[in-house]
């Protein structure tokens, strides 16, 4: 287990990405690597008025800090952040931020990957769509794609 | 027994939330499911189908084996989709 | 080959990853992800004065530009920027920065680090070490698990 | 011809770039480095392993067994060592 813990938030405002990534790296001379990943609220159609978010308060910080924890023993990563929103957010705003800093670009490009499959998965979101002049619309659907890519870890689980 | 419900089945049952007295009998999740189910036709609804349905106890996901022994609180939700 | 042109710029100057984030992002709904990885110079031992990167001015440029091309053939990005330095920087100081944004997360991840695997050995840059005390040292070696990095991406290449 | 060094190839040549007179019969990248090994002793230096270096035909990375035809600048260098 590493000495640090993962600054993880969730918070129904918009976060500062680059600020977050100041505050990992600031003062420090042993990182090489910083990849940060930003999720967006995407209009595929151009009829998304917005995407309401819901989640599971308490359950959501635990399992994106079991998520990290996981991260941060496969991997040599030096710091991660993570911010996930949740409440309504509109077509090109920011829902979530991973950033995993590490001395090698390797371990940072793969931890934040995972962390972004994991979340995608097993962290207690969801997603309704409200479309434009037709109110409240579907609960969006979980995707095959997103299990597989979730998936695609699990053989070295517990193997570093 | 706090059980907690999110998203489309939140929807479905009418209520975020309930207090139940668990029955003799229910043990594990799968058997909690069984017997919301038969609650009322919300309930019914939202459980239509068993094995698409996630759970939590006490804030951690579980799996339908699961026994609900020393359980405080159970949540039911559909897949998450968050990311 | 995609319509938009991906930015490239080589110069000595420290630059903003989060400006650079905030011109392929602002004003769009049609993306999903923004994958930015930063290079940083790191001083492993403590010793490190600073790195001097030498380039080949002109061949960079070009040789960035192929290499963002390759990646807009074989992934559906939307947007690509790197900016790489030259000249000499401090530890802790960016080196580099290679943003891409697509509708996709995997195609960002994808098109991100196959980007720096290649940029860390086909783009015209040489590292040399300035150690604290001991005036100039070293070229830095290249790494054979570069080689190897950049290898993995091949049997794909043409494919798509 | 241009001819230009980087890196430890400059230092030991000791001179980033010189113009040379491209001679009869030195046709490929490969033929022009072992010219430019006897030059002296610095160039012999830094031509000693030519299997390390690198070069490029007008900006653009090639092979040892590219021919010259037609090259306005020749670059020699170490592997890269960017990103």
């Amino acid at each position: 287990m590493p000495e640090w813990k993962p600054a993880i938030r969730v918070q129904p405002e918009p976060f500062d990405a680059a600020a977050e990534a100041r505050r990992m790296t600031e003062g420090r001379k042993d990182l090489g690597a910083l990849v940060s990943f930003v999720g967006l609220c995407r209009d595929e159609g151009g009829t998304l008025e917005a995407l309401e978010l819901e989640h599971y308060p308490g359950m959501a910080e635990e399992a994106i800090g079991a998520i990290a924890r996981e991260a941060a023993e496969r991997w040599p990563v030096a710091a991660i952040t993570i911010i996930h929103r949740y409440g309504r957010i509109a077509p090109g705003e920011p829902i979530v931020v991973v950033l995993a800093a590490s001395a090698h670009r390797e371990a940072a490009f793969e931890a934040a990957s995972f962390l972004m499959d994991f979340l995608k998965t097993r962290a207690p979101f969801w997603k309704k769509e409200h479309r434009r002049d037709a109110g409240p619309g579907d609960w969006v659907a979980a995707k095959a794609s997103d299990d597989a890519a979730a998936g695609r870890w699990r053989p070295a689980r517990g193997a570093k | 027994m706090r059980i907690r419900y999110f998203a489309w089945v939140r929807e479905r049952v009418g209520s975020p939330e309930e207090t139940i007295e668990l029955p003799e009998g229910i043990a594990s999740v799968r058997d909690l499911i069984a017997w919301l189910a038969g609650r009322d036709e919300g309930h019914a609804a939202a459980f239509a189908e068993p094995d698409v349905i996630r759970a939590a106890i006490d804030l951690e996901h579980v799996d339908h084996d699961t026994p609900l022994a020393g359980a405080r609180e159970v949540a039911f939700f559909p897949p998450m989709t968050g990311g």
